[in-house]
């Protein structure tokens, strides 16, 4: 019997990371992690994690924060580790070792995956094995001190790329991990967003049942690391949805779909405003880096709606 | 029934491997290791095995995907050489540091820069502190016996700590020699069904690996860690035990090749001793009383071992292929004059370094080192400390 | 504190979810959570979206707060929809 | 004899190292020990190599080149032209080259010691006759096998055909049994 994505019956379930980890107050990574453990209910899981805020708040000395199997290995190699597991877990299968159903996540920050990970993840993908791998971006290195990442916004203020005289935050694109994902080819490839848990469960829940390789990439706010207050990580995950700065959608076997359309597209400046490392661009005679932010959002969300025309059903066929 | 036949090192070892079964095997090539994993690999292809292999994209991934493996529950083993031992390192003090049994072929191959494909030690000798077991091998018959050995003395459930089989690139992984193969039977019994110490993938009784420790705690962790290694020497002489009974073989932690009645004497890793060891044969009959010391478990070292095997020498000489560059000696070197270091009575050493990235270690090398180390025997006086042997001027 | 002579090897955590013997909630600093029960219409969006599973849930029916981990971020005060307007849940100064 | 070293001379891609592997194989019989290895360079086809065999009654510790061969095996006549392929041989040493030419002329061109021997074998022409490649592995073993006389013929086929079995047509196989017999056969002492 598959529990059903509402919270009254999700709330029946063990929560399977537990209180008493040492993430900061408001921070977003550990509402996504039980968002992923919930969806995953049903199952048992093995989660593997990179170094990061995640795995140093959750797994301190003799505590952990986890319930269900789990191992830290080193920054770069979640993917590479957890394809051991599962690699093992495929030999006792066939052996009879083992008969359970076990389901493989890798749950890692955006400096261990679009990074110094890549390779590592890039590898296993291609490998195809079988495992979700999720990202909880919050756009920098948070653990060490909010330095810059691969994943960092444009103009973002970053303590390794400072908001200066002369250069205003991170000069570079984002890069863009979810569109390198689905070019990996793998079955499943998804963007999601706490704020939308509905949409962010079935994502995880329609991975799970997927043989392969799957990535979700999701939108993970950091009120330290973005100089924002501590009870706003949903609203501005929301946010970010709403002004389609992370839009949510998901590539299956290489088919592009808009899972959440926001229903009235608001400005970008409603996502910045809100935050202390976007606060230089809304200094008088920087309107134009502002300006510069939106045209990329735009051309993103363009391009994502023409993608999802491409591959749409023809009406007349319907 | 043992089986002889002519084969590479590498072979062998596969062999070794293909016996052994292991659960996962993950793979990534570099000369000279490569040989090994792609024989290997036949057998799982041809469904000669029931492992996994895990066709990684990287050493450092290799070595992640084992780590993975081997805390899942299951047997794990791969192989390498040089960079991509090098490439590893931070994955090896995880390997060991969690405490799991993987077994890893070393093809010693030499590090860049410049680049170079041939023998030598230096990149085992950069890992030598990290935690690894090392079991030194002179042939392809003790490469092959040293590796199914190695899982015995991984898995045993006091130690629980990765071993690296270490033999000469090329010199023995290329060549072919004569060796005895034990029945794929006996090889099975003998190393047995492999017992999971907290396998992850017991999803009932849940374990976390990997926490991170600070400041109230890591010393404690790393002094409990350092307990386990005096251990081993005890568990890696019980193992040799065992495998003289079915092999015939006798296997220490070290061997000792006319030493006793010896006056000087010459530590050597690996194939060279096979060399040197003919060489003393032929001093032995002018009168000369030489003999020779060849590490086999380098890691832990058995400095108390070694150091009483030595001590009653009058010269030795410590032939290291591989130089600790910045102005430190030999590595082997550093550690036979540990194991010394307490006597009041001492050999006199020497270092001497050979054979880097491939010269050929010839027997007029092992002369010129006997005949050096008679006349230090008997003026006392040392020339020079430590320098290059067979180098162009 | 344990000795060298206690740890297990390779420091494997073997008790899972140990971490609830750490009271995160000694970090609330300036405000914490009211439940104003009259005002919650159960839709249990504070359980799903607290970090620190500080939202008590029995039977699928929202209990008190549960301080020995709220840290006080106030995210289910500021995402509870609340009855007519009326939140469920307002923060208000900490009192130690 | 209690040890028999033995330096080959070939070019990449000619087949010199199997046919050091495939004697030391044969060699094994009689609770022999063995040894082959080449000498490995960055060289691809075509380059000079050597490889070795040391083939001895006694367990084989050595693990160097070979310095000073008991036989100097050339596969390949033109090597002859560029390298001293009797460079630190033994004085009794027996030297095997892959010619058309007669044994005294070799002699004579590698300037060979009285006391060293001198054998000849046609080995590219067989191989072109026996199975329509000029790879003069196959009668080069042949002829090493008569001049060392290590192994008996039969043994030797039988390897042969076991090493070669895996990976070709038996047409192939058959060519190079014949050709490592009539390596054996046609080797000329002078």
């Amino acid at each position: 019997m598959t529990t059903p994505l509402n919270l009254k019956e999700l709330s029946k379930k063990e929560l399977r990371f537990t209180a008493g980890h040492r993430l900061c107050a408001g921070c977003a990574a550990p509402t996504v992690v039980k968002m992923i453990l919930l969806a995953a209910c049903d199952y048992p899981v093995v989660v593997a994690s990179a170094t990061g805020c995640l795995e140093v708040s959750s797994c301190i000395s003799t505590y952990t924060a986890w319930k269900v199997p789990w191992i830290h290995n080193a920054f770069e190699n979640a993917a590479a580790t957890l394809s051991g597991v599962e690699t093992m877990y495929r030999a006792l299968k066939k052996q009879g070792k083992i008969d359970k159903d076990i389901k493989f996540i890798a749950i890692s920050g955006d400096g261990g995956t679009y990074d110094i990970g890549f390779q590592s993840l890039s590898g296993a993908m291609e490998r195809w094995h079988n495992m979700l791998y999720v990202c909880y971006d919050n756009g920098a290195y948070m653990n060490t001190g909010i330095q810059r990442s691969g994943a960092t916004p444009t103009f973002a203020d970053t303590t390794t790329c400072p908001a200066g005289s002369v250069i205003p935050g991170k000069p570079q694109h984002r890069k863009d991990l979810t569109r390198i994902m689905a070019a990996h080819g793998i079955p499943y490839v998804a963007q999601a967003s706490p704020s939308h848990w509905p949409d962010l469960m079935k994502k995880v829940r329609k991975a799970l049942e997927i043989e392969g390789p799957k990535f979700i990439n999701v939108f993970t706010p950091c009120n330290r690391g973005w100089r924002t207050r501590t009870d706003d990580a949903i609203l501005l995950s929301r946010l970010a949805v709403e002004t389609c700065f992370w839009p949510l959608y998901e590539v299956e076997n290489g088919v592009t779909r808009i899972t959440v359309k926001p229903k009235e597209k608001k400005p970008i400046t409603e996502f910045l405003k809100a935050q202390g490392r976007f606060k230089h661009l809304f200094e008088p005679g920087k309107e134009k880096l502002i300006e510069q932010i939106q045209e990329m959002v735009d051309k993103n969300w363009e391009r994502l709606l023409k993608e999802e025309e491409m591959f749409a059903p023809k009406q007349e066929t319907q | 029934m043992t089986k002889i036949v002519a084969v590479t090192g590498n072979e062998a070892v596969a062999n070794a491997f293909r016996q052994v079964e292991p659960d996962v095997c993950a793979a990534y090539p570099i000369t000279p290791q490569t040989e090994l994993m792609q024989r290997f690999a036949a057998f799982v292809s041809n469904g000669q095995v029931k492992t996994e292999m895990i066709l990684v994209e990287s050493e450092h991934s290799a070595m992640s995907a084992c780590v993975g493996a081997a805390a899942a529950g299951g047997r794990v083993a791969t192989a390498t050489s040089s960079q991509g031992l090098a490439l590893m390192w931070e994955i090896l003090f995880i390997a060991s540091g969690l405490r799991l049994p993987i077994v890893m072929p070393v093809v010693n191959r030499a590090l860049s820069a410049p680049i170079n494909i041939h023998c030598d030690h230096s990149d085992a000798m950069g890992a030598r502190d990290s935690g690894w077991i090392q079991l030194w091998s002179e042939n392809a018959q003790e490469a092959y016996d040293n590796t199914i050995q190695a899982f015995r003395i991984a898995e045993h459930m006091d130690i629980r700590l990765p071993v690296m089989v270490c033999y000469d690139g090329f010199i023995i992984s290329h060549s072919i020699e004569r060796i005895e193969y034990l029945d794929d039977e006996v090889v099975k019994n003998f190393v047995g069904e492999y017992k999971p110490l907290y396998p992850l993938l017991d999803v009932d009784n849940p374990k976390s690996y990997g926490p991170l420790i600070l400041t109230d705690l890591y010393h404690e962790v790393r002094k409990a860690h350092s307990e386990v290694y005096k251990k081993v020497p005890q568990v890696v002489l019980e193992v040799a035990k065992e495998f003289e009974k079915i092999s015939g073989r006798g296997y220490g932690l070290f061997e000792s090749y006319r030493l006793e009645d010896a006056e000087i004497g010459i530590v050597i890793l690996n194939s060279a001793a096979g060399t040197t060891k003919d060489v003393i044969d032929e001093y032995r009959d002018k009168g000369v009383k030489v003999g020779l010391l060849k590490p086999r478990l380098f890691r832990p070292f058995p400095y108390e071992e070694v150091g009483n095997a030595l001590k009653h020498l009058k010269a030795v000489c410590v032939l290291d292929r591989a130089d600790a560059f910045g102005g430190s000696f030999g590595p082997l070197y550093l550690d036979i004059a540990a194991s010394l270091c307490n006597f009041k009575e001492k050999p006199i050493l020497i270092n001497r370094i050979y054979g880097l990235g491939g010269r050929d270690y010839m027997p007029e090398h092992a002369g010129q080192v006997i005949e050096e180390l008679i006349e230090i025997a008997k003026t006392g006086k040392v020339k020079v400390l430590k320098e290059y042997i067979g180098v162009r001027e | 504190m344990i000795g060298w002579k206690d740890i297990p090897p390779g420091m494997v955590i073997l008790e899972p979810g140990s971490a609830l013997k750490i009271k995160t909630g000694s970090w609330r600093a300036a405000y914490r959570p009211k439940w104003i029960e009259e005002n919650c219409i159960q839709c249990l969006l504070c359980w799903l979206y607290c970090p620190d599973n500080a939202v008590k849930v029995k039977d699928g029916k929202r209990e008190d707060f549960d301080y020995d981990y709220c840290k006080g971020c106030g995210i289910c005060a500021l995402e509870c929809p609340g009855k007519k307007g009326n939140k469920a849940i307002v923060m208000e100064e900490e009192v130690k | 004899m209690e040890k028999v070293e033995i330096r080959w001379h070939g070019r990449g891609g000619q087949g010199t190292v199997t046919a050091a592997k495939v004697f030391a194989d044969a060699c094994l019989s009689g609770g022999r020990y063995v040894q082959a290895f080449p000498e490995y360079g960055p060289e691809r086809a075509g380059a000079p190599l050597r490889a070795y065999n040391r083939i001895s009654s006694k367990e084989l510790r050595m693990h160097c080149p070979v310095t000073n061969p008991d036989v100097v095996v050339v596969v390949d006549p033109s090597l002859i032209e560029s390298i001293d392929v009797t460079e630190g041989a033994k004085e009794d040493a027996k030297f095997i080259i892959n010619t058309s030419k007669e044994p005294a002329e070799l002699r004579k061109k590698l300037n060979l010691k009285p006391t060293q021997k001198i054998y000849t074998v046609d080995a590219t022409k067989i191989a072109i006759e026996c199975f329509g490649r000029p790879m003069p592995n196959s009668p080069m073993v042949g002829a090493l096998n008569r001049v060392t006389g290590l192994v008996d013929l039969e043994t030797l086929l039988e390897d042969v055909r076991k090493s070669f079995g895996k990976k070709f047509s038996q047409k192939i196989i058959d060519g190079n049994l014949l050709a490592v017999k009539r390596g054996y056969e046609e080797v000329k002492e002078g």
